[in-house]
């Protein structure tokens, strides 16, 4: 962990400040959820490398999509991914947003999620352990400190795909699009 | 001394009697011509009065009527108290008269005009007068008429109010009548001049007890207190005209009346902080009344009643300043009262009813009606720069200048009433002009005829208000003249 | 020289703010028996901020925030910070009172025009909460004014180094212990955590707040701790004074060093106190907190200064 | 003789404005903008004189108009205000019916209260005192409907007020043999102080009642509230701050600092009456609805600052009060009118409730409201501050830390109510129907922008208003106030603004800077808001209703104007007597006639038997 290398931060504060500033959206889509708690508090204390559940998208830069994504949730899950402020990173959680998991012939339950928004990374398993989440974190900081985390700039370039992805689920959505 | 060469005062009854009576014959020559008589005689007596004022300033004209002296003839005495009220009551008859040409549309006008003139000139008489039972005299003209003209309408309710007004006033009538007769038979005399001599006070009960069947006499048409029942119910079912002059005229002669007798022969000093009170509660009685009342006319008639205290109050007073207030304050009633019932009267004309509810709107569709109600309104509740201020302002200050709690308290009770005063009559200026009227019919104006008085009314209520100075001289010597009694018996006696 | 002196005193408070909050994440972290984030963890999280693409809901949206932030940095020039004083006598404690309105208003008017309810909620709640804090703060700050005679701060501060400490005073103790009562609702700590409830409200009134937005309003908030526990030391702890033991180097540059380092002191050990306070304590409602402020410090308030009219 | 033909020309012109609004539409607002214009103006060049006149012989009274120092400040400030209302009231009444007379009586008010300042004896000041409390009356119905109760409270109070006031000129003149201000001064040091108290109790009714000084304030709300917005900045910026006047000219001029001073009871009970008018309409405010019903009880409010301070009686309170006045004529109108913009484009809405995000569509009137809230409140750089920290200075420092207490939470409720007024119009969810709402007209904006102006302006330079005060002050027989062109220099805590102003401006500069630093910002629209993940749901995504719900729910329980309830029943009771005392009209003839034989037989025997006659 470089955090106190200030040289580093001299040199480029913004990603320094990316890395060790992942306040995570309190968003509960599924049962991956219950992996949260445990992880910010006692027992993994998850605020030692800075991340802490934030309480509106305004605030965070990190979203966890934790457990199965079904239809009506996918619409929150857009909606609030849009109002994130950028640079802002997604982090599926659970092999439910991968490819359906145990819901992988449900008729409500969205099976790949990145056609809709897009994911910096995966954390796979059912259920994945706290430690995993951890993991994860460290794999993203990596791929800050290398630019690879640009899901949001994707989002921004191929918006008119995924809005058209998003648009053949529900028909049409209730609010404008973000990028003309 | 050069003898001042002068109209005779005697004509300021002669001639509106002789009018009156010339109206029957008219009637049969040239009808159309009837309702302008009024209008001549009072035009007359108006300028009469008013070409008298500078020598009446000056002393008292003695009129000797019958040959012998006084006080055995039967004298006029025109003192500046005299004068003012005739005038008024000139001034009065001749707007009124104007304003009836149109207003009276119903009924036999020939009678009318006779007893409207009767009525007038028995005002006169009784404010001219030097003679207890001529007093009486002019007194039963004034009543007789006015209980004529009140039925005059000829409905129900004028009727009724009428045979009431009838009643009440011949027990009045009667109760003078004994009081006279009784001071008649002790001193043999009934100049009032002459009486005043003999009477130095009034401390015996052979005294007292004509005194008061004089007051009370008097007092019914002066609708003190107790004893002024029948006046709501006359001056509401009167013709607005008659109202007009009933409430601005025919009390206060009474009330002018019983002043005289109660200064002039009696000297009754002691019994004016029994009027104090009295005119008080007339006032808190009137104006409390009128305060829910929902009928226009029935309003302005309690409010009368309300007015007539406070003019009570002022003589009660008996100071120079009192009694001027009191002098003003009748100016300014007549005025008033006058305008806000020739004003009514066209109002009600146009709506067809007494109810105030029903005289939403009429602020545009009778603009300038209502806005000369609305200065008599603002003049009756004491409003600068209108003359209610004026007398309302001499009335206060020379409560104020006995500077006794008594007259503080009693001022404050007067202030309640003119805050109930306020209350009602700010809420009719609302129903004129801020309330929407049901019917969206345009602009339907009073006749020319009425405008014109009422016009007049409201100039003077307003000039008077802004200058009071201009008759101020004329009301204190009128003030001197009633409580300064040796003046008036040396004037009278020689 | 003043100009450096309001530089100054600003770095300080700035820097004294900030830390204030990491060390409030430390010291409940450590309550939690967990390690906690470092102590620095506010910088980050501010720098964070001001590289992230805010969004904005329109001018005053922008102008509130700074208006706030001007407010609080305002107030900080007329603390006496030891014996640093940029203008501490241009117009005394009821300027100081009305300056911390700036901020607040500031705030409000900002999160007003991001048209969310709950930010609405919030400053609805805040405003009600500072009245309600206020009536206490109002009569501390009058029984002071009437002891001493002044309305000028750095003459409350210096007429206790002379004497004694408000605090040690038995004239002005209930008025101390009263501030020590309201304390946590004006730093907005748990028991009083009611305006920018995170859980319930989504923050409150900085629930639209991101970005650049955001880090203003975080610096602000490490100000706003350092503004309400300044105060208190200034009016009840002296200042920068420590028993007269440094008078003798008063006036020279080491003199307002050490007051200045014994004054941060006094404020940490304030400081900790109220994260021990916020550690243990639930929130409250707002009717509570209201109801609590009137009933307690309100009454012990009251009395202190009836003490202190009676007396002079 | 000017002050004289300058009243003249105007109640000329007001008459005028009347007759040719008739027949020619667009005259009478030239007129009228035109004859309030030449009055200020009038009034602008009268600075320094110092005389007086003798107009006119009413009953013996000699009448005066004078001019000071005194005088001349309300009187520009009156005329001033009149001629920007009038400005407002040009796009306001325009597709109202009859604004001839609305043109006429607004002038009428604008003179009688010009009169009442110019009065050089008690005799004019009243007479233009009862013209300026029907014309108010007529303007007060002029919008029908709620209006009319609203008026009737207020003239019964106003008959109540002038006539005891009234009273207390006889009485003054029955003891002094004078109604002439300038002899008054010198003459009432002979009159022993039970009649002086006297005199000070019935004015102290008639200015209490225009001052809106708890108990007598209950008219004003309703009043303020239902009276066309360009009118109720009159009635709010000066109307009501003629018992102000009256109360200084009372204080001051007539009976003077050496007397006053040993009325030490009387004072108590006034500063006491004032913590009172400041405390409890505060709170009221907090709990209105209605945008001008809100600022209604927050003058009332205000006036209580003012009438503390002119009663505390230190120079610095009366200076401040003086002020405070001024300010508070200045911010207060540019409220009504910023109302009354809103007012105008919504068609008469004023409920706080349906109201909402107005900011965007009339950004300029919430610029003048928000300036006129911040004056309001008192936040430094606006001239609410000067005034309210010389109340408070002198408040402590004289030891009466309770007054201050109520002057200073005071401030706090206003910051409550002030921030309901703008959040609940201008912040927060515009309403969908709202969507079409146009910017305030020219002839709106202008009167706004110039008391903006003048907020800001003696907020930062609050010594060019003190002069003036210093020397009304110095009149009044106190030593003047140390005042320099930023600030005020006294021995204990001093004022300076150039301070305050040259920080703020330092550390704005850097914060906007290191601000403009970060990356720039992205405009978004209200829709895109925070609502837990859904699309916000028009129309409900708003917290306007009931703004202060917890509070709301805490004082209803216990707050409400007991006063007004107290009024309202005894006018009610009275009203029950008064049918009752009609009773006695039987309408039975027979009745009546004992009645009469009833007074005849009481009186005889009575006097047979006492002879009290």
């Amino acid at each position: 962990m470089d955090r106190n290398q200030i040289g580093k931060w001299l040199r480029s504060p913004q990603k320094m400040s990316n890395k060790y500033s992942l306040h995570a959206v309190y968003f509960c889509t599924g049962c991956g959820i219950i992996e949260i708690p445990p992880s910010i508090t006692t027992r993994w204390d998850a605020e030692r490398f800075g991340i802490i559940p934030a309480p509106n998208p305004r605030q965070a830069n990190l979203f966890l999509i934790t457990g199965y994504v079904s239809l009506k949730t996918l619409k929150a899950i857009i909606r609030t991914y849009e109002q994130m402020l950028e640079p802002k990173y997604t982090v599926g959680f659970g092999s439910c947003p991968i490819n359906g998991g145990m819901y992988w012939d449900s008729y409500n339950t969205i099976k790949k999620l990145d056609k809709y928004i897009p994911i910096d990374g995966w954390i796979a398993g059912c259920m994945p352990r706290p430690e995993a989440i951890f993991v994860a974190v460290t794999h993203l900081w990596t791929l800050i400190e290398k630019d690879m985390a640009t899901g949001y700039i994707k989002y921004r370039k191929n918006y008119k795909q995924y809005r058209a992805n998003q648009e053949k689920i529900y028909g049409s959505l209730d609010w404008p699009p973000l990028y003309k | 001394m050069k003898e001042i060469t002068y109209i005779n005062p005697v004509l300021l009854i002669a001639v509106p009697l002789a009018l009156a009576f010339i109206i029957p014959i008219l009637k049969f020559v040239w009808e159309k011509s009837i309702k302008w008589i009024p209008v001549a005689g009072f035009l007359f007596d108006l300028i009469v009065s008013i070409t008298l004022i500078p020598i009446v300033l000056q002393k008292n004209i003695i009129v000797k009527i019958g040959g012998t002296t006084t006080p055995f003839s039967i004298n006029l005495v025109v003192g500046p108290a005299g004068l003012l009220l005739s005038i008024m009551i000139s001034l009065a008859g001749f707007l009124v008269a104007i304003y009836a040409l149109k207003y009276i549309q119903e009924g036999d006008k020939t009678k009318y005009h006779i007893l409207f003139m009767l009525l007038l000139t028995g005002a006169i008489g009784v404010v001219l007068t030097g003679d207890i039972f001529n007093l009486f005299v002019f007194f039963e003209v004034l009543c007789i008429s006015s209980y004529a003209l009140v039925g005059y309408l000829g409905n129900r309710a004028g009727i009724e109010s009428s045979i009431k007004y009838l009643i009440q006033g011949s027990i009045g009538s009667s109760l003078l009548l004994v009081g006279i007769g009784l001071i008649y038979g002790q001193y043999g005399t009934l100049n009032m001049a002459d009486l005043a001599a003999q009477i130095k006070t009034a401390d015996s009960i052979s005294l007292f007890v004509p005194m008061f069947f004089m007051i009370t006499g008097l007092g019914i048409e002066a609708a003190i207190f107790p004893l002024n029942s029948w006046l709501p119910d006359a001056h509401s079912s009167a013709p607005s005209s008659i109202s007009a002059v009933l409430s601005g005229i025919a009390i206060e002669v009474g009330l002018y009346a019983m002043m005289r007798i109660l200064f002039t022969i009696f000297a009754a000093e002691s019994f004016m902080g029994f009027l104090l009170f009295l005119g008080v509660i007339t006032l808190l009685i009137g104006e409390m009344s009128a305060f829910s009342q929902n009928n226009i006319k029935r309003m302005l008639a309690y409010s009368s009643i309300g007015q007539i205290g406070l003019i009570v109050f002022a003589f009660s007073i008996a100071t120079a300043s009192g009694l001027s207030g009191g002098f003003f304050q009748m100016i300014s009633h007549t005025l008033n009262k006058a305008l806000l019932f020739l004003a009514t009267g066209f109002m009600i004309y146009r709506t067809g009813s007494m109810e105030i509810s029903s005289f939403r709107g009429l602020g545009k569709k009778m603009p300038l009606t209502a806005l000369f109600f609305t200065i008599g309104t603002f003049s009756i509740i004491g409003l600068p720069p209108f003359v209610g201020f004026a007398s309302k302002f001499l009335i206060f200050k020379a409560a104020l200048a006995k500077q006794e709690l008594l007259f503080i308290i009693l001022i404050a009770v007067i202030i309640l009433t003119t805050v109930i005063e306020g209350a009602y009559f700010f809420r009719i200026i609302q129903t004129l002009y801020f309330k929407e009227s049901d019917d969206k019919s345009s602009k339907q104006e009073s006749a020319i005829t009425a405008l014109i008085p009422m016009f007049i009314f409201a100039l003077l209520i307003l000039i008077l208000g802004i200058y009071p100075n201009w008759i101020m001289k004329f009301i204190h010597s009128a003030a001197s003249e009633l409580l300064n009694k040796m003046s008036y018996l040396r004037s009278v006696l020689g | 020289m003043n100009i450096l002196l309001m530089i100054l005193s600003a770095i300080i408070s700035l820097v004294t703010g900030m830390f204030f909050l990491g060390l409030a994440r430390k010291i409940m972290a450590m309550i939690h028996w967990r390690y906690g984030p470092p102590i620095y963890q506010p910088l980050i999280d501010v720098i964070r901020y001001f590289h992230q693409r805010a969004v904005s809901h329109g001018f005053i949206f922008d102008l509130g925030i700074i208006i706030s932030l001007i407010g609080s940095l305002l107030v900080v020039f007329f603390l006496p910070l030891g014996n640093i004083s940029s203008f501490s006598n241009s117009g005394g404690l009821l300027v100081i009172l009305y300056i911390l309105i700036l901020s607040p208003l500031g705030l409000a008017l900002s999160s007003g025009e991001s048209a969310n309810p709950n930010a609405s909620i919030g400053i609805s709640r805040k405003l009600i909460l500072t009245l309600s804090y206020e009536f206490v703060l109002i009569i501390i700050l009058l029984s002071l004014m009437s002891q001493y005679q002044t309305i000028s701060l750095q003459e409350i501060v210096m007429l206790q180094a002379r004497k004694v400490w408000s605090f040690a005073s038995w004239k002005l103790i209930l008025p101390g212990i009263a501030y020590l009562l309201i304390l946590p609702a004006m730093l907005g700590f748990r028991p009083f955590e009611i305006a920018g409830a995170s859980q319930e409200i989504s923050a409150g009134p900085s629930v639209e707040f991101g970005g650049k937005y955001l880090a203003l309003n975080t610096i602000n908030h490490g100000l706003l701790h350092f503004i309400t526990i300044a105060l208190f030391v200034n009016l009840f702890l002296g200042g920068g004074d420590l028993f007269g033991i440094f008078d003798s180097i008063s006036g020279t540059f080491w003199g307002s060093f050490v007051s200045l380092i014994i004054f941060l002191i006094k404020m940490i050990l304030i400081f900790v106190i109220s994260v021990f306070i916020n550690a243990v304590f639930p929130r409250l409602r707002l009717e509570q907190a209201t109801k609590y402020i009137l009933y307690y410090p309100l009454s012990i308030a009251i009395v202190g200064l009836i003490i202190v009219v009676a007396i002079n | 003789m000017i002050l004289f033909y300058m009243m003249i020309f105007a109640f000329v012109g007001a008459f005028l404005i009347y007759f040719a609004g008739k027949s020619f539409p667009r005259i009478k607002e030239i007129l009228a903008v035109v004859i309030s214009f030449l009055l200020f103006l009038f009034v602008a060049l009268l600075y320094g004189k110092d005389f007086q006149i003798n107009y006119h012989n009413f009953l013996g009274f000699h009448l005066f108009l004078r001019i000071n120092m005194f005088s001349w400040l309300f009187a520009l400030t009156i005329t001033f205000l009149g001629f920007l209302s009038i400005i407002f009231s040009l796009s306001y009444m325009k597709d109202k019916k009859n604004n001839a007379f609305y043109y006429m009586n607004m002038l009428f008010v604008n003179i009688a209260m010009l009169g009442i300042v110019l009065a050089g004896d008690l005799i004019s000041f009243f007479i233009f005192w009862e013209i300026m409390s029907w014309s108010t009356f007529l303007l007060i119905s002029y919008k029908k409907g709620s209006a009319l109760p609203a008026s009737m409270k207020y003239i019964i109070m106003s008959i109540i007020g002038s006539l005891s006031m009234l009273i207390g000129i006889l009485y003054l003149y029955d003891l002094t043999d004078t109604t002439i201000i300038s002899q008054l001064s010198h003459i009432i040091r002979f009159i022993n102080k039970g009649d002086v108290i006297f005199v000070v109790i019935l004015f102290s009714i008639a200015f209490g009642i225009k001052n809106a000084v708890i108990p007598f304030h209950n008219w004003l709300p309703p009043a303020h509230s239902e009276a066309p917005s360009p009118f109720s900045a009159i009635l709010s910026g000066i109307l009501i701050k003629m018992g102000v006047y009256g109360f200084l000219l009372l204080f001051y001029v007539i009976i003077g600092l050496d007397i006053i001073f040993h009325l030490t009871g009387l004072t108590i009970v006034l500063n006491v009456l004032a913590a009172i008018t400041i405390i409890f309409p505060t709170f009221l405010a907090i709990l209105q609805n209605d945008a001008k019903r809100l600022l209604a009880w927050s003058t009332v409010a205000q006036a209580g600052y003012i009438f503390m301070g002119i009663t505390y009686g230190t120079e610095l309170s009366v200076a401040g009060g003086i002020f405070h006045f001024l300010n508070h004529a200045i911010f207060k109108a540019l409220m009504f009118l910023a109302v009354g913009a809103i007012e105008y484009r919504t068609k008469g809405i004023r409920d706080l409730n349906s109201l909402g995000g107005f900011i965007k569509k009339m950004p300029f009137t919430f610029a003048a409201m928000l300036i006129g809230a911040m004056g309001l409140i008192g936040l430094p750089l606006t001239n609410g501050f000067v005034s309210k920290w010389l109340i408070y200075k002198t408040l402590i420092l004289n030891g009466s830390p309770f007054l201050a207490f109520a002057a200073l939470i005071g401030t706090w409720g206003t910051i409550l109510y002030s921030y309901k007024l703008i959040h609940n119009i201008f912040l927060g969810q515009l309403p969908a129907k709202f969507e079409n709402i146009q910017k305030a007209p020219f002839s709106m904006k202008m009167p706004m922008m110039i008391l903006s102006t003048i907020i800001i302006f003696f907020g930062i330079l609050p010594g060019i208003p003190l002069q003036f005060i210093n020397k009304i002050i110095v009149s009044f027989g106190y030593h003047p106030l140390n005042v320099s062109l930023f600030g005020i220099v006294s021995d204990s805590g001093n004022l300076n603004i150039i301070n305050i102003l040259a920080a703020t401006f330092v550390i704005g500069v850097l914060i906007v800077l290191f601000f403009r630093s970060g990356r720039k910002s992205v405009r978004v629209d209200q829709y895109d808001n925070y609502a837990a993940g859904s699309f916000i749901p028009k129309e409900k995504y708003s917290y306007t209703n009931s703004f202060y719900a917890p509070l709301d729910r805490f004082l209803n329980s216990f707050l409400k104007d007991y006063i007004d309830i107290f009024y309202c029943k005894s006018a009610a009771l009275i009203r029950h007597f008064c049918n009752g005392i009609r009773k006695i009209y039987t309408g039975y003839v027979g009745s009546y006639v004992m009645y009469i034989l009833l007074f005849l037989a009481v009186l005889i025997f009575v006097q047979l038997n006492w002879s009290v006659f």
